[in-house]
């Protein structure tokens, strides 16, 4: 097997799962013939990771910097897949969805696995659009899965503010493309990501300014950075727990490789405006204003939902920022994000169809009820606080330790952020997590297992890094300059 | 030396995962404290080792934490002094627990989290670079507050662990700040290269002023104090007494570290706002503790009275350094660091007999207590030791250190500013006051607990505590006694550890005649805790036997005289709240007391009440209204979750049309 | 390039312009569908012209598909919602009609602007225009979805967004991709739509009205 | 041969305040009962007294527990060690280096905190009256007394009362502005400590007004007698410390033969005469203030040791 081949399957495994799981009735075969394709993606693209990469072609390419989204993209996607599998069962069986349903459930997981992988292994700025774009519309369909007025309304926001994204985004790209077009020639060497950087320096400035202006609200609005976020915390409340996952853990990512791989283009061209400053404003902003937003919480998925934007504007800060350390801590930040956000996701799940019910305030007392579950959370939920030893810690150690050094007025306020978010955050684990427990509880069917997996890998990362890992997040970071 | 620390620490870290398996197992709990109390001796004996040999500094690498950097541990004697609290403080938490932890319903909330606390804190203290102090910092704040969390179902102790967290949370912010200016953009994290690095004196200043609210807010500085009266009596006694007695060092630790070690020289200025902070926080510290009704809460405030006594010397002590007099310096820090050993001994002993008190009657509050001492006579005794040492009284160990602390006072007019001059003594004044009021605080903690008549019926049928927690407290109390009468080893025991932070230390104390403690030179001042002790014992024991002897020892034993009319109701006793009165009158307005009295018109036959009630004024002046305001903005922005579709495409448009006219401009 | 040919472009980029002005200034829902009927035939129109001097054929696609897709379908489809939902025939507007122009004017200002900073483009003026035309056409669509009450006007403004895209890829010289994309578009706005009379169908709203559709907003229940 | 000697001098020393303390309660009982124009009992009454309380016996409280009992020769032993430590009319003493001014203070502290808890112990509402007040009066009495302590200090350049002596004795030191706060602050902190009008009235057993004697309420027998010496020896005490420091002419130097010390002797005895005495009319002459003006009181001779503490700084710096 060469990496050609890898990289085929990665896209090839999903799509072609998509096709069959539409194609399958019963959806106990399909959620497992699910896991097993999202396992098989997720070898592939490990085996990207040791094999030879394949040259770059006009669409599609393999770097240092897209592998770590697709080895964590798949990766995820498949303890997603896993968790959905132990989960949905029982929705069907409390009726909130139909077999059909199902089946149209597990068809849209894979071809949004493929959505997303397209998009992170392209190497053609159109490419990356349609693949966004496609990402986009099957998690809208999947947020709608329910059918309830809050999920329609949820998809239909989503849909509405997506659109309007995916449209700004595209003249975005149409922008890049007339700049490139003078240096590069006509047609698709002008839409090309590895054409694009070499001859970045030679494009007219004034034309990427507005060009990045338009990409940063279009695929910033994909990333929920406020104040473009208005879809996601609905979308994440309204659909199914494993989608939140999903949405929070990968898609995300997504939009944000997009941004960074604009980013780069930019700071390729030296009297570009910097694209710095306007990430460290919208960052920060994303974080306050998240944070705040975390107090007033009804909905535990909601709440969650609102910590992701707040991540993701912390993420979007230390790129905003830059050097070395930053960039490295955001990757890092990046990666411990999505695995840790999935967990909490995978337990919320748990959480709600334990309680029947997402109100934060019905939700008492799960390390007693339920202490492995309970307490699963609980490290979770620290861990994205930034609580040591968790990588999450790690991250914000260096940006915030960097930050303050070089710009300590920002820094201010991105430590008056998270303090804002962790006293929001912890305020309401103290309900959820301690207390007399709520009675009636059903019993759980949700595998803890990916619950688990996750917190090892995020605190193990905290406590040590592998070496492997940590020069290919420097050569990124360098390389994000 | 270094390794043997790190060992003890994986040791401890490796208890606590045992004992999380270990769950439901009944002999699970003996086994994990005495399992804890043995690394803990081991910890304390490789302090104690380090100073006595005076060896040096050791260090080693361990390639966990930051990636290019690797966890740096070092044992040098600062390290040292603190090993040894925190192993004498972890040794008789432990051996506490073991009779203790029996009454612990839940003891899986507690036995995985224990050892673990003990590991961080260790490793606060050896760690070597800033990630490492940091993360081992928050793991600290972490299990701690997991054990505060112990008794979970009480919504009391919720609140005070979410407030103890959000506090541990700011505090580690600030503290990332500290570091992060002092290792700079380039991430010179390490402390070495920390140290190597010369900072103008602002910059070392703000340092030092980041690290006095992060540190601080740990250690329980006003106004960052708010949790900790609440936090520590949540937690379970043995737990209560290592996060007072220990927890705060290691947070001193972590100043005295920056101040002293790694940020370099210091303006002379920055001690002010030390000495001030450090003299209010006792002040007010020990006024709270008089006026508060819970006999944890008073403990707990207490603490903060002791750990602003110790910061006010360490600010003493910089303001010395500050001028290039080393040996002064070093009599100030001494004096700071032997308080510090000392608020260890007699904090802890406090709270395990606050402890006993509660498992033998199920009560915190002073006014269901009394005379326990018939019921409990061995932890009375032993409450009284700690209670005498406490109150600053001769010839207990509290004496030593505020008398030390003294003489360093005596020695400002030596200072070259006219500032500290003036503001030294009056710094030395509100100590003063400090000391006198933790006396009347302590006549009252003991007084109401455990003298009188009982209050209540748990009180009356209280039984006296089983023989490993009276172990533990009366080896603390022993400790007590001995580091009262022989202080010269203890000063001469952290001599290398002030050597190292100031670069002089006060004379060699182990060659005085008499256990004489002489700090700076003998016309100038001595203190024999021994004479003192030995003079008392014999004049006291001479007078009792000659009275005895010569004149009567005939006793009967009669109905109380009470001036006539003896009341038999408990209730008329001086309680808590009428003990506090005199000075809840006094200092009403820094308590910002209010008593109020309802009297029923007449021909009513409604009893009159009487309510006093004194509140924090930092919490009220300061944390309220930032909560209001907190809440407040995120009420605000909350209406921005209830937008419609159109507005929100509105927000998108706006700001897209603001970044192109932005945009316009700029170029 | 001719004199002519690039007139000509300007011309049709600029009426499409016009025809964005001419949707602001409509009251009555039914002639707003037809205003934007005529500027889906005028962007039909200006990608064939872009097509023709281009030498690209497979922008007649797009155009194709514009005028078929845009000028005949969508229009009728909302025609028959509007018809069957029994929706207000008036369009209702949050700040009246002659602030939206006036704010229309300024958009167009500040893209005309933006573009002409753009140098290194000058050396081809088409693209420059061009651009800046597509981007008046983008800013008065988005304007008119905020600015207007009811979803069907919306949808109205939100293709009309896309008309501004579409002209904008047309111009860039060479773009691949331009015929996927405006499929892709097409698709959207066709989920779009269906999305609006699925609304209507299973939910028994009283009016498409997205304020009403969001009576269930976040977590007010 | 020397600590033998030493040890026989100090051991006088404490004797001889032993003797003498009841003789000063006795004179100043005497002189205000003349002011009175009353007869008063004789300057040897309380040596009587305190005779007469040894032989009986004691009345215990049916709940006392062994504090209560222990107590008064804690109180005793703790007054009477701080006592010895005062140079009466000797300085040079042996053991004078076990503890300096600072460490007197606090003895005479532990005293206070042992007395306190006992009066708590048996459990009735005077008792906790009486503890609670005396510890909030001492609360303000130690910073002062401790700050006046400073003062003296800090001219004197030591803690350790023989040396002030010796450095007073010396005259180098003059009439200073902040001795003279320093004093006064003493006597306000001697009066309010031992119990004396305005602050408290030692006479009386009028409930809501007696502090001291609400704590030693429920005492009898030896055990009252025990606590009524320490009274006496704490009232001697103050009187030594204001006369050693503040007039201290007289007092043998270390190096003093058999005469220097019998008139130092000789001089001490004179100096209480007349402290005593001028206690006694200040005592008839000032009513008896509310509790709570007390702190008013106390509170002053806080700011006057402060205020000499820091005015010592502005004539060195002048």
């Amino acid at each position: 097997m060469t990496g050609a081949d890898a990289l085929a399957a990665v896209l090839a495994l999903p799509a072609g799962g998509a096709v069959l799981l539409a194609l399958l009735p019963g959806y106990r075969t399909s959620a497992w013939l699910n896991v097993a394709t999202s396992f098989m993606t997720f070898a592939a693209a490990a085996g990207l990771l040791v094999l030879d990469r394949p040259p770059a072609g006009d669409f599609l390419q393999v770097d240092d910097l897209n592998i770590v989204f697709i080895v964590l993209n798949t990766f995820v996607g498949f303890t997603a897949a896993f968790f959905s599998a132990s989960y949905i069962g029982h929705e069907l069986e409390i009726g909130r969805v139909t077999p059909a349903n199902l089946r149209f459930y597990h068809a849209m997981y894979q071809m949004m696995m493929f959505g997303m992988n397209l998009a992170l292994l392209s190497n053609n700025i159109g490419l990356m659009w349609v693949a966004i774009e496609l990402a986009t519309l099957t998690t809208v369909l999947m947020v709608g899965l329910y059918r309830t007025h809050e999920a329609l309304e949820a998809a239909w926001k989503y849909f509405i503010l997506g659109s309007v994204g995916i449209a700004l985004a595209l003249f975005g790209t149409i922008l890049v493309y007339v700049a490139a077009q003078p240096v590069l020639g006509e047609g698709m060497p002008s839409m090309v990501w590895s054409n694009l950087i070499a001859a970045a320096p030679r494009f007219d400035p004034a034309m990427l300014n507005v060009a990045f202006v338009f990409l940063l609200v279009g695929y910033g609005t994909k990333v929920g950075l406020a104040p473009f976020h208005a879809w996601l915390p609905d979308a994440h409340a309204e659909g199914p727990t494993p989608i939140s996952a999903v949405l929070s853990g990968l898609l995300l990512n997504v939009a944000l490789y997009a941004l960074l791989r604009f980013k780069l283009l930019m700071a390729a061209n030296e009297t570009a405006v910097a694209p710095g400053p306007l990430m460290i404003a919208l960052g920060l902003l994303s974080l306050v204003f998240a944070a705040l937003m975390l107090y007033h919480r009804r909905d535990i998925k909601r709440l969650f939902a609102y910590s992701s934007i707040e991540h993701m504007g912390i993420i979007v800060f230390a790129f905003g920022i830059g050097g070395p350390l930053a960039n490295f801590a955001g990757l890092l930040h990046m990666v411990m994000h999505s695995l840790t956000k999935s967990a909490i996701f995978f337990a919320v799940g748990n959480v709600t169809q334990i309680k029947g019910t997402q109100k934060l305030a019905d939700i008492r007392g799960l390390t007693q009820s339920h202490p492995v579950l309970g307490w699963g959370l609980v490290l979770a939920v620290l861990s994205i606080a930034g609580m040591p030893p968790s990588g999450v810690f790690m991250s914000e150690f260096l940006v915030v330790t960097t930050s303050f050094a070089r710009m300590p007025a920002l820094a201010l306020i991105l430590v008056l952020g998270l303090l804002l978010a962790f006293g929001a955050l912890l305020m309401r684990l103290s309900g959820i997590a301690f207390g007399a427990p709520s009675d009636g509880d059903r019993p759980m069917h949700g595998s803890l297992a990916p619950l688990w997996l996750h917190l090892a890998l995020v605190y193990l990362i905290g406590l040590h890094m592998p070496q492997a890992m940590v020069s290919w997040f420097q050569t990124v970071a360098a390389m994000l300059g | 030396m270094i390794a043997a620390a790190a060992g003890i620490a994986l040791c401890l870290l490796a208890l606590s995962v045992a004992a999380t398996a270990m769950r439901g197992l009944t002999a699970a709990s003996a086994a994990v404290y005495a399992a804890s109390a043995v690394f803990c001796l081991a910890l304390a004996l490789v302090g104690i080792w380090t100073l006595a040999t005076q060896a040096d500094a050791s260090a080693m690498t361990v390639p966990v934490g930051l990636p290019w950097l690797g966890a740096h541990l070092r044992l040098d004697a600062l390290s040292a002094v603190f090993l040894v609290i925190l192993g004498t403080g972890g040794v008789s938490a432990s051996v506490f627990a073991i009779g203790y932890g029996r009454h612990e319903h839940e003891p899986h909330r507690v036995l995985p989290f224990f050892p673990g606390f003990l590991a961080a804190m260790t490793l606060v203290l050896l760690a070597d670079d800033a990630f490492t102090f940091l993360v081992s910092w928050e793991v600290m704040s972490l299990l701690s507050w997991a054990l505060v969390l112990t008794h979970h179902r009480d919504e009391a102790t919720r609140t005070a662990g979410y407030l103890y967290l959000v506090m541990a949370g700011f505090g580690t912010m600030v503290l990332l700040l500290a570091f992060g200016l002092m290792a700079g953009a380039e991430g010179g994290y390490d402390f070495a290269a920390i140290r190597a690095v010369t900072r103008s004196p602002g910059l070392a200043a703000l340092v030092l002023a980041l690290m006095m609210v992060g540190a601080g807010s740990k250690a329980g500085l006003m106004p960052l104090h708010v949790w900790l009266p609440v936090a520590h009596p949540a937690a379970p006694s043995h737990v209560s007494a290592l996060m007072s007695g220990v927890m705060t060092k290691v947070a001193l630790y972590g100043f005295v570290r920056v101040a002293f070690d790694l940020v370099g020289p210091v303006p002379w200025w920055m001690s002010v706002p030390m000495i001030v902070i450090g003299a209010v926080t006792a002040v007010m510290g020990i006024l709270f503790a008089n006026v508060d009704g819970d006999g944890k809460r008073v403990l707990a405030y207490s603490t903060i009275e002791n750990i602003g006594v110790i910061f006010a010397a360490f600010g003493l002590s910089l303001a010395f350094r500050a001028n290039g007099m080393g040996p002064l310096a070093a009599l100030a820090l001494t004096a700071g660091l032997v308080h510090a050993v000392n608020h260890m001994l007699f904090k802890s002993l406090l709270f395990m007999v606050a402890g006993a008190v509660l498992n033998a009657t199920g009560r915190r509050d002073l006014d269901g207590l009394g005379g326990l001492i018939h019921r409990m006579p061995k932890t009375a005794f032993l409450a009284l030791v700690g209670a005498t040492a406490i109150a600053a009284l001769p010839p207990l160990n509290g004496f030593v250190s505020e008398w030390l602390l003294f003489q360093a006072v005596l020695q400002s007019p030596q200072l070259p500013q006219p500032g500290l001059q003036f503001l030294v003594p009056a710094a030395g004044a509100l100590l003063a006051l400090a000391a006198a009021l933790a006396a009347a605080c302590f006549v009252r903690f003991y007084g109401v607990i455990f003298l009188g008549r009982p209050r209540s019926d748990v009180a009356r049928n209280a039984a006296d505590s089983d023989g490993w927690s009276l172990a533990a407290m009366g080896g603390l109390a022993l400790l007590c006694v001995l580091a009262g009468i022989v202080p010269g080893f203890l000063i001469d025991l952290v001599a290398p550890a002030v050597e190292l932070a100031v670069g002089a230390r006060v004379p060699m104390q182990a060659g005085n005649s008499w256990f004489t403690v002489v700090p700076v030179a003998e016309v100038r001042s001595s203190y024999s805790g021994f004479l003192v002790m030995t003079f008392i014992a014999i004049s006291g024991g001479a007078s009792a036997w000659l009275v005895h002897r010569l004149a009567s020892r005939r006793l009967r034993r009669a109905p109380a005289w009470d001036c006539g009319f003896p009341n038999a109701d408990p209730v008329t006793q001086y309680g808590g709240g009428s003990f506090a009165q005199p000075i809840r009158r006094v200092m009403a307005p820094v308590l910002a007391a209010r008593e109020t009295v309802t009297i029923p018109p007449p021909g009513d036959m409604a009893a009159a009440r009487h309510r006093a009630r004194t509140e924090d004024l930092a919490w009220t002046r300061i944390y309220l209204p930032l909560v209001t305001a907190v809440g407040f903005v995120a009420r605000r922005f909350n209406a921005l979750q209830f937008l419609t579709i159109r507005r929100y495409l509105g927000l998108v448009f706006g700001s897209l049309i603001l970044l192109l006219t932005g945009l316009t401009i700029w170029n | 390039m001719h004199g002519l040919e690039f007139d000509i472009a300007h011309l049709l980029a600029g009426s499409l312009v016009l025809v964005s002005f001419m949707m602001i200034y409509q009251d009555r829902i039914y002639a707003l569908l037809n205003t934007f009927a005529l500027q889906a035939v005028l962007l039909a129109l200006a990608v064939a012209w872009q097509a023709w001097i281009q030498e690209a054929h497979h922008l007649y696609a797009s155009a194709a598909l514009a005028l078929v897709f845009k000028g005949v379908i969508v229009p009728w489809a909302l025609h028959r919602i509007v018809q069957r939902l029994g929706i207000h025939r008036e369009v209702e507007t949050v700040a009246g009609v002659v602030p939206t122009m006036l704010a229309g004017m300024g958009l167009v200002a500040l893209s005309i602007l933006l573009m002409l900073q753009l140098t290194a483009a000058a050396e081809n003026p088409l693209a420059r225009e061009d651009l800046a035309f597509a981007l008046s056409v983008i800013l008065l669509g988005m304007l008119m979805m905020v600015t207007r009450r009811n979803a069907v006007t919306q949808v109205v403004g939100f293709m009309s967004l896309e008309n501004g895209l579409i002209l904008a890829a047309a111009g860039a010289q060479g773009m691949p991709l331009v015929v996927e994309i405006s499929v892709a578009f097409s698709v959207l706005i066709a989920m779009i739509v269906v999305g609006v009379f699925l609304f209507r169908i299973r939910e028994r709203f009283d009016s498409v009205d997205l304020e009403s559709l969001d009576e269930f907003r976040g977590e007010r229940r | 041969m020397e600590l033998t000697g030493n040890l026989v001098l100090q051991a006088i020393e404490m004797l001889v305040v032993l003797a003498l303390a009841p003789g000063l309660t006795g004179l100043v009982r005497k002189v205000k009962a003349r002011l009175t124009r009353r007869r008063g009992a004789s300057v040897l009454q309380p040596y009587r007294d305190l005779l007469r309380l040894l032989r009986k016996e004691v009345v215990l409280a049916e709940n006392a527990s062994w504090l209560f009992r222990v107590s008064p020769y804690m109180i005793f032993a703790a007054t009477w060690v701080a006592a010895a430590l005062v140079p009466t009319f000797a300085i040079g003493l042996h053991f004078n280096w076990t503890a300096d001014l600072i460490a007197l203070v606090a003895l005479l502290g532990s005293a206070r905190f042992f007395l306190a808890l006992a009066g708590m112990d048996v459990g009735t509402s005077f008792g906790g009256i009486g503890s609670s007040r005396e510890m909030m009066i001492g609360a303000l009495a130690e910073p002062a007394m401790l700050l006046m302590a400073f003062t003296v200090a800090l001219v004197a350049g030591s803690t350790q009362l023989s040396n002030i002596v010796a450095f007073m004795a010396s005259g180098e030191v003059g009439i200073r502005v902040s001795m003279g706060m320093a004093l006064i602050a003493l006597i306000i902190v001697a009066i309010a400590e031992n119990a004396r009008i305005p602050v408290d009235n030692p006479a009386t057993h009028l409930e809501l007004t007696m502090v001291h004697e609400a704590m030693v309420l429920e005492y009898s027998g030896r055990h009252l007698a025990m606590i009524e010496m320490a009274a006496s020896l704490k009232l001697l005490l103050y009187m030594a410390l204001i006369g050693c420091v503040f007039v201290p002419w007289g007092i043998a130097p270390a190096d003093a033969g058999i005469s220097g010390l019998a008139l130092g002797a000789a001089l001490f005895v004179i100096k209480l005469a007349v402290g005593g005495t001028m206690l006694a009319v200040f005592e008839t002459s000032i009513a008896k203030m509310r509790v709570f003006r007390v702190p008013d009181f106390l509170g002053a001779a806080l700011m006057l040791g402060l205020l000499g503490t820091l005015l010592l700084f502005v004539s060195r710096s002048l």
